[in-house]
């Protein structure tokens, strides 16, 4: 087998405002099912070794855990070459259990935004509050980033880590580049 | 004659000269200036021409609702036109070029225009240009056009980029005034999160201007201290040189930030565009002053009387050295005393109120040794391209003239106007104010938000409170009202008091003199961009055009640049009066956004260039750019249409990538077909209402081509679904249909049957699919190795998991060629690595790589149908011969019912025929079959049309598919195909299938 | 430019966000339906100047479809609750009545 | 009626236009009237027009809530274009077109029709093929079209970008003798017209009831008293559902806001309409300099006229994609519509389930241009009970399944 390659094979934008750059291929899974059921918490906890996230919150730290996405169906991040064996593991503990679990590992691209004006880059381009006081740690929001769907997360307080599709990862690169450019300070957060 | 002295100028820097050109010609100005301070500094008095008399045009304004000093400005990829001089920041190196005229501003030969004013009344061009009938076209409307229109068209691409950005408050104040200061500082104390804009670079507003105490303080201490608090508060942000530019539903609100035509070229972007979401809104934008009619008020030099006093306070310039006022009110005496006080000469004071007695101001004017002629006013104006003189009478009566006074500057002033717009953009209602002759917001009908709460609060002279201090309460109140709103409490606090000035009532003056005859009426302007007057108005109203909305089209009143800023409620009066109608029974205008013209660079924000659109990409996008692809859009997609070798035309690559892939060899890039995971108990079940075919019955393992209806009736969709296990299937879609079809499998999942036990995921971008397509498809995939696909092990209409090559793949045996044909799948990550590994592999066997176009032409020679082509929304399978595919069995599926429907069983619906011309040429896209005679209409009818037409290499002849009236039985029959350019295409109607009847090829 | 409040994620964001997918609480109506029952079911549409009820998918979010209770005239959202039911919540019904007396909608009111 | 000409404006000129009289009578409701059109924009007062014209039908009274012409005729981006793909739609509209070359002379009131002519750009290969399909099939039906090159499109619209990096533009559907008109003019020469013939129109008289006898219509109840009438004819663009409650009947039909926007006035840069659908946008020039340019319609139901912001951007953005120098003018003003949308985004021109009551609705965004069409055609139906420029408009087709669909040809009606 060849090596992986992502997106935009690792794509950085510095010199402007916050510094954007593609995060290397990570493992995701789709996971849907009950979320409240036991089986499914007990099957996320063994492969997590979390629980299952609160509405538009996430678990993730560095590049492991997972985010709710709707009330049937949260993101599980892992290590990229962990994908199949966490899959495999999770639909072990779900058999005949009646859920969804897919490996979407190669179906998206992430980026970070970090600098002190991230908030204000991330804000030119998604129609959400991201005031400090509004959008805090272990929040996940999924939205829209300028034409296209998006979700994101903050790593630290001023990085942002951005999910997309991978067929839209120029677009949303290009985005954020363009939203970081210098001289583009708002100045509000 | 208009001059700058050598002191005052509270906001310029003099220790900073700039220059600029106007017309070609050296200028120069000072940090702090406006372009129009600066022009009138020199003294360029004339700036303009109008719009439709070309009468020679000079400032009357300071601010944004000038109508008259409108400039072509800049060079380049930086000119643009209709900037307003007087919110024109003076920066070095500027240059500007004044506006519709030919061949220049002093010498302008559209003003035999105005000669012929008598001929040219509001409306003429409804009367006038009826016949002959071609004139119009060719000769009074060029005509009309050419003298029309202001600013030359910008010619090159912006040099500039824009953006957006989303903000959230509790509380938006717009205006930097005392009211919005006030407002903001009394507000900050609830805690809320306060945002207060200022649309020009200073704050404070008029009052530091006009001066006044503020707890014992001059005003301008007052706006500097209260500046200084707000900024050091965290829940506060100031803005200036950024306006409320529109009011919309919900609290939304536009903040149009000009964030460097002050410093244009500097890094970054030129405007921002706010979209602000304010849980309340304070809108303290002032009042702007009203013109007096009279004839001639549009000569240059006749200003409004504030503006006046602007321009003496902001920038030391005077607009004339003997001025007089003209008013009905105190506030203009304001400018006489600034004038005065300068040690300009002020030769009299106009005052139209014909009660007026001993007045406090009046006596302030005396005592300066003004005479100030009460219940006069002005009969004319005298002078072209400058005010010379005046000529007065009483203003009582026709305008007999009583004397004459030289002078070369009138400064006017009729009242003032509440700015309303953004209160009245999302439906704040007004009220009429007989005592100040103004509309007012009516606070009982505020705009109401999403949950039904009035969410604009209007405050200062927005709202009608003139004075210093009355606004400062009125802001005061406001602010705690807006705050209560949104649920914040304010304690009690002193509010600050101002100083009061007793001011004598004004007296409503809506034409100078009161009697005027047409003559004058004909020469007292309204609108001045437009050409309005009086007597046009009074026309509108004597032909019936009594409502304001018929007056103001009739006339343009109120429709320029400045949207009526200054004419609006002058028409009006004049309106109601020809219509013997109370102004409030005559109606007021809508006001729209935005509140004065933005930039559509801003409107469109960063999405221009690369990212005007999200252009979606396959992990082998680059290898394709590299190898000559000629990209077509599909949806967001770029697919390549051919890869192009030196030297080749489009359609020679076209025809070897087909004939390439019929004899040897060929790769598509399928990756964007769409792939949607369907599970659970009850996924068979879900698949038999979603496609028309049974898939419960489809076997692990195997594949079945389905079509999916619309619950109208219509395809909508077709592809290849594979049943990976009893509860799991494999959809494919069409590349357009990826998230359309699964947004259509999701709506019936939870909004009709949400009970069942189905979870669907959309899987398109996990995987990268190549089609390997040809005679050696089998060789070239056994040379890379891997898993069995002998025909045994992995028969047509199969699928397997396995390796090839070294690659985790599932390998689908569907075909779309009609060609022995396999569909690899593999993770998006190796897809370009998959992509190159089978180019190696095929080279033996003479692969190629093809595009769309041999696609199309592949399946049509195989009498595939495509969804787009042979369907267009009103296609229902029936019509496509594709009832085998329709299942019979079942009770219902999406689009069962419909299909029942009279007109979609009427026998007469067209049917997909093969087409082969006689000649073997290619019948032209879109082409219709024509039957005999005409119909009802006089059109002639037709019995049919083609769906996809061709120019078949494998059988070296034109082919097409089409819909054709009882198409399948009339096989053998020749019917005519009329082209646009005269020829006829003559075809025989065939089976639709040109090539491998028996489907051989694709079964080896 | 609406905001609305997603009833199953409770995000409150501006219509971009969202999908309006037109008239709700619609009966399905198959094979064995008459010419009228299709008809009504497939284009025959409430166009109410006032209270109406919606179907909006918060497509940009959690991807799930929600009904909302809206004035045609003002804007205004009385409220919005999960597409799984069949016809406008009582207690909404409630609200609307105190906010818009008499109105009706459907046989609703 | 004093005839308007260049002669009658000399003349008044001497005096000061003293002694213009009233455009259109303002009359006093009648007790009863043959005919009762509601609705008295261009399309209403169109029908009355022809009734009188064509069928010698005067005893007609046109009753308007508001203004006259106050409604989408007054608020439209004005394109006059009968490139239409399905016979019944492109029979309708050309017949309008035709109307509109003589109006002017008709009325005795200058409309400005002005064909300057139509490209609706080709900017995808799926587009290109929708648009030879649509040339092929007006040159059957009559209507004057042809399919040109990339190049000659740059000759008709210099400041357009054929080489667009996204959307080149790969050709364009070009109708010659399309154009525009002054949309305020058209809605006031037909009511001079309409009043001249003897006709009421009754301003600020809004129909509060429609009485009906044995499910036949007798007449209306009305904010300045009740009319009796034989015929009723419901011509009330974005009030259609409300109306159709009165009279008891549903209809297909949603309402929702379209929007449109001004430039600053500029000197001619365009001389011809340019709709270029794949990137939503369409702009022309008006005689006063303004661009005119069309947004979008929301996506939910609204009686508002306010539409949202996003459909703008949306729409300017497309444009400065395909008009580069759009980027450095401003927006002056924008605005909005209520437009009915029917289940096929076509009209309906038909009888109603009440005997003699005849509605006329469902133009979604592309109203104005059939104003003189729909107008002679709804005469025709009102007098006769059918004809054949109305007989596929019929409110049965959504029974019967027979759609009237233009959207097939990539072809998106403004």
């Amino acid at each position: 087998m060849s090596e992986p390659v992502a997106a935009l094979n690792g794509a950085i934008f510095a010199g402007g405002i916050a510094d954007v750059w593609e995060v290397p291929l990570q493992g995701m899974i789709t996971l849907r099912g009950d979320l409240a059921n036991a089986r499914l918490t007990k099957a996320v906890a063994s492969v997590l070794s979390g629980k299952v996230p609160q509405p538009g919150r996430t678990t993730i730290t560095a590049d492991r855990g997972a985010a709710w996405m709707s009330p049937d169906e949260i993101l599980i991040l892992c290590a990229y070459d962990e994908a199949s064996s966490t899959l495999a593991a999770l639909e072990k503990a779900l058999d005949g259990f009646h859920a969804l679990v897919v490996n979407v590992s190669d179906a998206r691209a992430s980026f970070r935004v970090s600098g002190p004006p991230a908030r204000e880059v991330m804000g030119k381009l998604c129609p959400v509050d991201l005031s400090p006081a509004a959008f805090t740690s272990g929040m996940f929001r999924r939205t829209r980033m300028a034409q296209v769907p998006a979700a994101f997360w903050l790593c630290d307080d001023d990085t942002f880590q951005v999910i997309c599709f991978r067929s839209h990862a120029q677009y949303v690169f290009d985005l954020l580049s363009v939203a970081s450019q210098g001289g583009s300070g708002v100045g509000v957060y | 004659m208009s001059k700058r002295h050598s002191t005052g100028g509270r906001l310029l820097n003099r220790e900073k000269a700039l220059h600029f050109t106007f017309n070609g010609q050296k200028f120069s100005g000072y940090e702090g200036d406006t372009l129009a301070s600066s022009l009138l500094a020199n003294d360029q008095m004339l700036v303009g021409r109008s719009f439709k008399y070309h009468r020679p045009r000079g400032v009357v304004a300071a601010g944004a609702e000038e109508p008259n000093g409108l400039v072509n400005m800049g060079e380049g990829g930086r000119f643009e036109p209709n900037q307003r001089v007087t919110t024109t920041e003076l920066f070095d190196g500027l240059t500007a070029r004044s506006q519709n005229h030919w061949p220049s501003l002093e010498f302008d030969i559209g003003v035999v225009n105005s000669r012929l004013a008598r001929f040219l009344p509001a409306g003429f061009y409804y009367k006038m240009f009826i016949h002959p009938r071609p004139f119009w076209k060719y000769i009074y409307e060029p005509f009309i056009r050419q003298s029309a229109g202001l600013g030359q068209a910008p010619k090159e691409p912006d040099a500039d980029t824009y953006e957006h950005f989303y903000h959230f408050c509790d509380l938006l104040i717009i205006g930097g005034g005392i009211a919005g200061l006030q407002a903001a500082k009394t507000a900050a104390k609830s805690g809320a999160r306060v945002m207060l804009i200022e649309q020009t670079g200073h704050w404070g507003g008029r009052a530091v201007v006009d001066g006044g105490m503020v707890d014992g303080d001059p005003v301008d201490n007052y706006v500097e201290q209260t500046v200084a608090e707000l900024a050091a508060l965290d829940n506060v942000t100031l803005r200036t040189r950024m306006m409320g530019a529109g009011v919309y539903d919900h609290g939304y609100v536009l903040g149009y930030e000009q964030l460097r035509d002050h410093l244009p070229g500097s890094m970054g972007p030129r405007h921002r565009l706010w979209r602000i979401r304010a849980g309340h809104i304070v809108t303290a934008t002032g009042a702007i002053e009203r013109p007096l009619s009279f004839a001639g008020n549009d000569v240059p030099g006749v200003t409004l009387a504030a503006a006046v006093r602007d321009y003496l306070v902001n920038y030391g310039v005077s607009i004339g050295q003997r001025t007089v006022v003209v008013t009905n009110n105190d506030d203009a005496y304001r400018t006489a005393f600034a004038l005065h006080d300068a040690g300009l000469s002020v030769p009299a004071i106009l005052d139209a109120r014909t009660g007026l007695g001993k007045t406090d101001m009046r006596e302030r004017a005396e005592a300066r040794g003004i005479t100030v002629m009460a219940g006069h006013a002005v009969a004319s104006v005298k002078g072209g391209k400058r005010v010379t003189g005046i000529a007065v009478c009483k203003q009582e009566g026709a305008g007999a003239v009583v004397q004459e006074i030289a002078c070369d500057a009138v400064a006017m002033s009729g009242g003032w106007s509440p700015v309303v717009h953004l209160w009245s953009h999302c439906g704040g209602k007004l009220q009429w104010d007989a005592d100040h002759a103004f509309f007012r917001p009516d606070a009982d009908k505020a705009p109401t938000g999403d949950a039904g709460q009035p969410f604009v609060t209007v405050a200062g002279a927005a709202n009608g409170a003139l004075k210093l201090a009355d606004i400062l309460e009125d802001a005061d109140a406001g602010a705690r009202a807006a705050a209560a709103q949104i649920g914040h409490k304010i304690r009690k606090s002193k509010s600050p008091v101002a100083q009061r000035e007793e001011e004598a009532p004004l007296e409503p003056v809506w034409l100078m003199p009161a009697e005027a005859e047409v003559k004058l009426r004909s020469k007292a302007w309204l609108d001045y961009q437009n050409d309005v007057k009086v007597s046009d108005v009074q026309l509108a109203a004597q032909e019936g055009f009594e409502s304001v909305e018929h007056a103001k089209r009739y006339t343009t009143l109120g429709m320029a640049t400045d949207q009526g800023k200054l004419s609006n409620i002058n028409g009006l009066a004049i309106l109601s009066d020809a219509l013997g109608r109370p102004i409030p029974q005559t109606g007021t205008t809508t006001f729209r956004p935005p509140y004065t013209p933005i930039s559509m660079g801003a409107i469109g924000g960063e999405a221009r260039g690369e990212v005007f659109q999200p252009l979606r990409r396959t992990p082998m996008h680059d290898w394709h750019a590299a190898h000559g692809a000629d990209w077509e859009p599909v949806g967001h997609w770029r697919r390549p249409y051919a890869f192009v070798r030196d030297g080749e035309r489009l359609k020679d690559s076209v025809n070897r990538e087909v004939l390439n892939t019929r004899r040897n060899l060929g790769l598509l890039d399928a990756s964007t077909l769409g792939k949607i995971i369907v599970k659970g108990p009850d996924a068979p079940k879900f698949l038999d209402m979603m496609y028309t075919n049974m898939m419960s019955t489809l076997k692990p393992g195997k594949c079945r081509y389905g079509l999916m209806c619309s619950e109208n009736g219509f395809l909508i969709d077709d592809g290849v679904v594979a049943r990976l296990d009893e509860q799991t299937y494999l959809c494919h879609t069409t590349t357009g249909g990826a998230e359309r079809i699964h947004q259509h499998m999701e709506e019936w999942l939870q909004t009709e049957w949400w009970d069942w036990q189905v979870y669907v995921a959309n899987v398109t971008e996990q995987y990268a699919q190549v089609a390997v397509v040809g005679p050696n498809a089998r060789r070239a995939l056994e040379k890379l190795g891997g898993m069995d696909v002998s025909k045994e092990a992995l028969g047509f209409m199969e699928w397997a998991d396995g390796t090839l090559g070294g690659f985790k793949v599932r390998a689908y045996r569907i075909s779309f060629s009609g060609e022995l044909s396999y569909e690899i799948a593999v993770d998006a990550s190796h897809g370009l690595a998959l992509w190159e590994k089978l180019m190696e592999a095929g080279a033996a066997f003479g692969v190629m790589p093809y595009g769309t176009e041999a696609l199309h032409i592949l399946r049509a020679e195989k009498g595939f149908i495509m969804i787009g082509d042979e369907t267009d929304g009103t296609v229902i399978p029936q019509d496509l011969g594709l009832d085998w595919a329709i299942s019979k069995k079942k009770e219902d599926f999406l689009g069962k019912r419909a299909q029942a429907r009279r007109h979609m069983t009427d026998p007469k619906r067209w049917k997909l025929v093969g087409l082969e011309t006689l000649s073997g040429a290619v019948i032209p896209d879109g082409a219709y079959a024509i039957g005999e005679g005409t119909n009802a209409n006089g059109q002639r009818n037709v019995i049919g049309r083609v769906t996809s037409t061709y120019y078949s290499p494998t059988l070296d002849r034109g082919i097409a598919m089409g819909l054709v009236l009882y198409g399948p039985d009339r096989m053998g029959e020749v019917i005519s195909f009329p082209g646009t350019e005269g020829a006829t295409f003559k075809a025989r109607i065939v089976d639709p299938v040109f090539y491998d009847k028996e489907g051989e090829k694709q079964n080896v | 430019m609406l905001i609305l409040t997603c009833p199953v994620c409770s995000v409150t964001a501006e219509e971009t966000e969202f999908h309006g997918g037109g008239e709700a609480h619609l009966t399905r109506f198959g094979p064995g339906a008459s010419e009228e029952e299709f008809e009504n079911y497939l284009f025959m549409r409430e166009n109410p100047r006032g209270v109406h009820f919606e179907r909006w998918r918060h497509v940009y979010g959690c991807g799930k479809w929600f009904h909302a209770a809206r004035c045609t005239t003002t804007l205004e959202v009385f409220g919005t609750y999960p597409a799984q039911t069949l016809e406008p919540p009582k207690t909404l019904r409630a609200q609307i009545s105190k906010k818009r007396p008499g109105w009706f909608w459907r046989g609703f009111e | 009626m004093k005839r308007y000409s260049v002669f009658a404006v000399a003349r008044e000129a001497a005096r000061y236009h003293s002694g213009w009289e009233r455009a259109w009578r303002n009359p006093e409701p009648k007790a009863k009237y043959d005919v009762v059109i509601i609705g008295a924009g261009g399309h209403g007062l169109a029908t009355a027009y022809h009734l009188g014209k064509r069928f010698g039908v005067k005893r007609v009274a046109i009753v308007e809530k508001g203004w006259l012409g106050g409604g989408n005729t007054g608020r439209n981006t004005t394109i006059i274009r009968s490139n239409y793909l399905q016979d019944p739609s492109a029979a309708l509209y050309e017949k309008s077109r035709a109307l509109y070359e003589t109006m002017s002379q008709d009325l005795n009131y200058n409309v400005m029709f002005s064909p300057r002519g139509v490209i609706m750009l080709a900017q995808t290969h799926h587009e290109v093929r929708g648009y030879q399909r649509t040339a092929h099939a007006n040159a059957l039906q009559g209507v004057s079209t042809e399919f040109i090159t990339p190049t000659r499109v740059k000759e008709l619209v210099p400041i357009i970008n054929i080489k667009g990096p996204r959307y080149p533009v790969l050709g364009g559907l070009w109708q010659a003798r399309g154009g525009t008109a002054r949309h305020d003019a058209v809605a006031w020469g037909y009511a001079r017209a309409c009043s001249d013939m003897g006709m009421d129109v009754i301003q600020q008289c809004e129909v509060t009831a429609i009485r009906r006898k044995d499910g036949k219509v007798v007449g209306v109840d009305t904010t300045r008293g009740a009319i009796d009438c034989e015929k009723l004819g419901i011509v009330v663009a974005g009030n259609s559902g409300h109306v159709a409650g009165l009279a008891g009947f549903r209809l297909p039909i949603e309402s929702v806001a379209l929007q449109a926007l001004v430039s600053e006035p500029i000197k001619p840069c365009m001389d011809v309409v340019v709709m270029a659908n794949t990137v939503h946008g369409y702009m022309s020039q008006s005689d006063k300099g303004e661009m005119v340019i069309g947004g979008g319609t929301d996506g939910y139901n609204n009686y508002t006229q306010r539409g949202s912001f996003h459909h703008i951007e949306e729409t300017v953005r497309a444009l400065i994609e395909t008009f580069p120098m759009v980027s450095r003018l401003k927006m002056l003003r924008q605005w909005g519509g209520i437009v009915d949308v029917t289940g096929d985004r076509s009209p309906i021109l038909s009888k109603t389930p009440v005997e003699n009551v005849f509605i006329n609705c469902g133009w979604g965004t592309g109203g104005f241009k059939a104003t003189p069409g729909s107008g002679w055609a709804m005469a025709e139906l009102i007098h006769k009970g059918h004809g054949p420029l109305t007989d596929d408009f019929g409110l049965n087709r959504f029974r019967e399944g027979r759609f009237i669909d233009e959207s097939v040809a990539a072809g998106v009606a403004h």
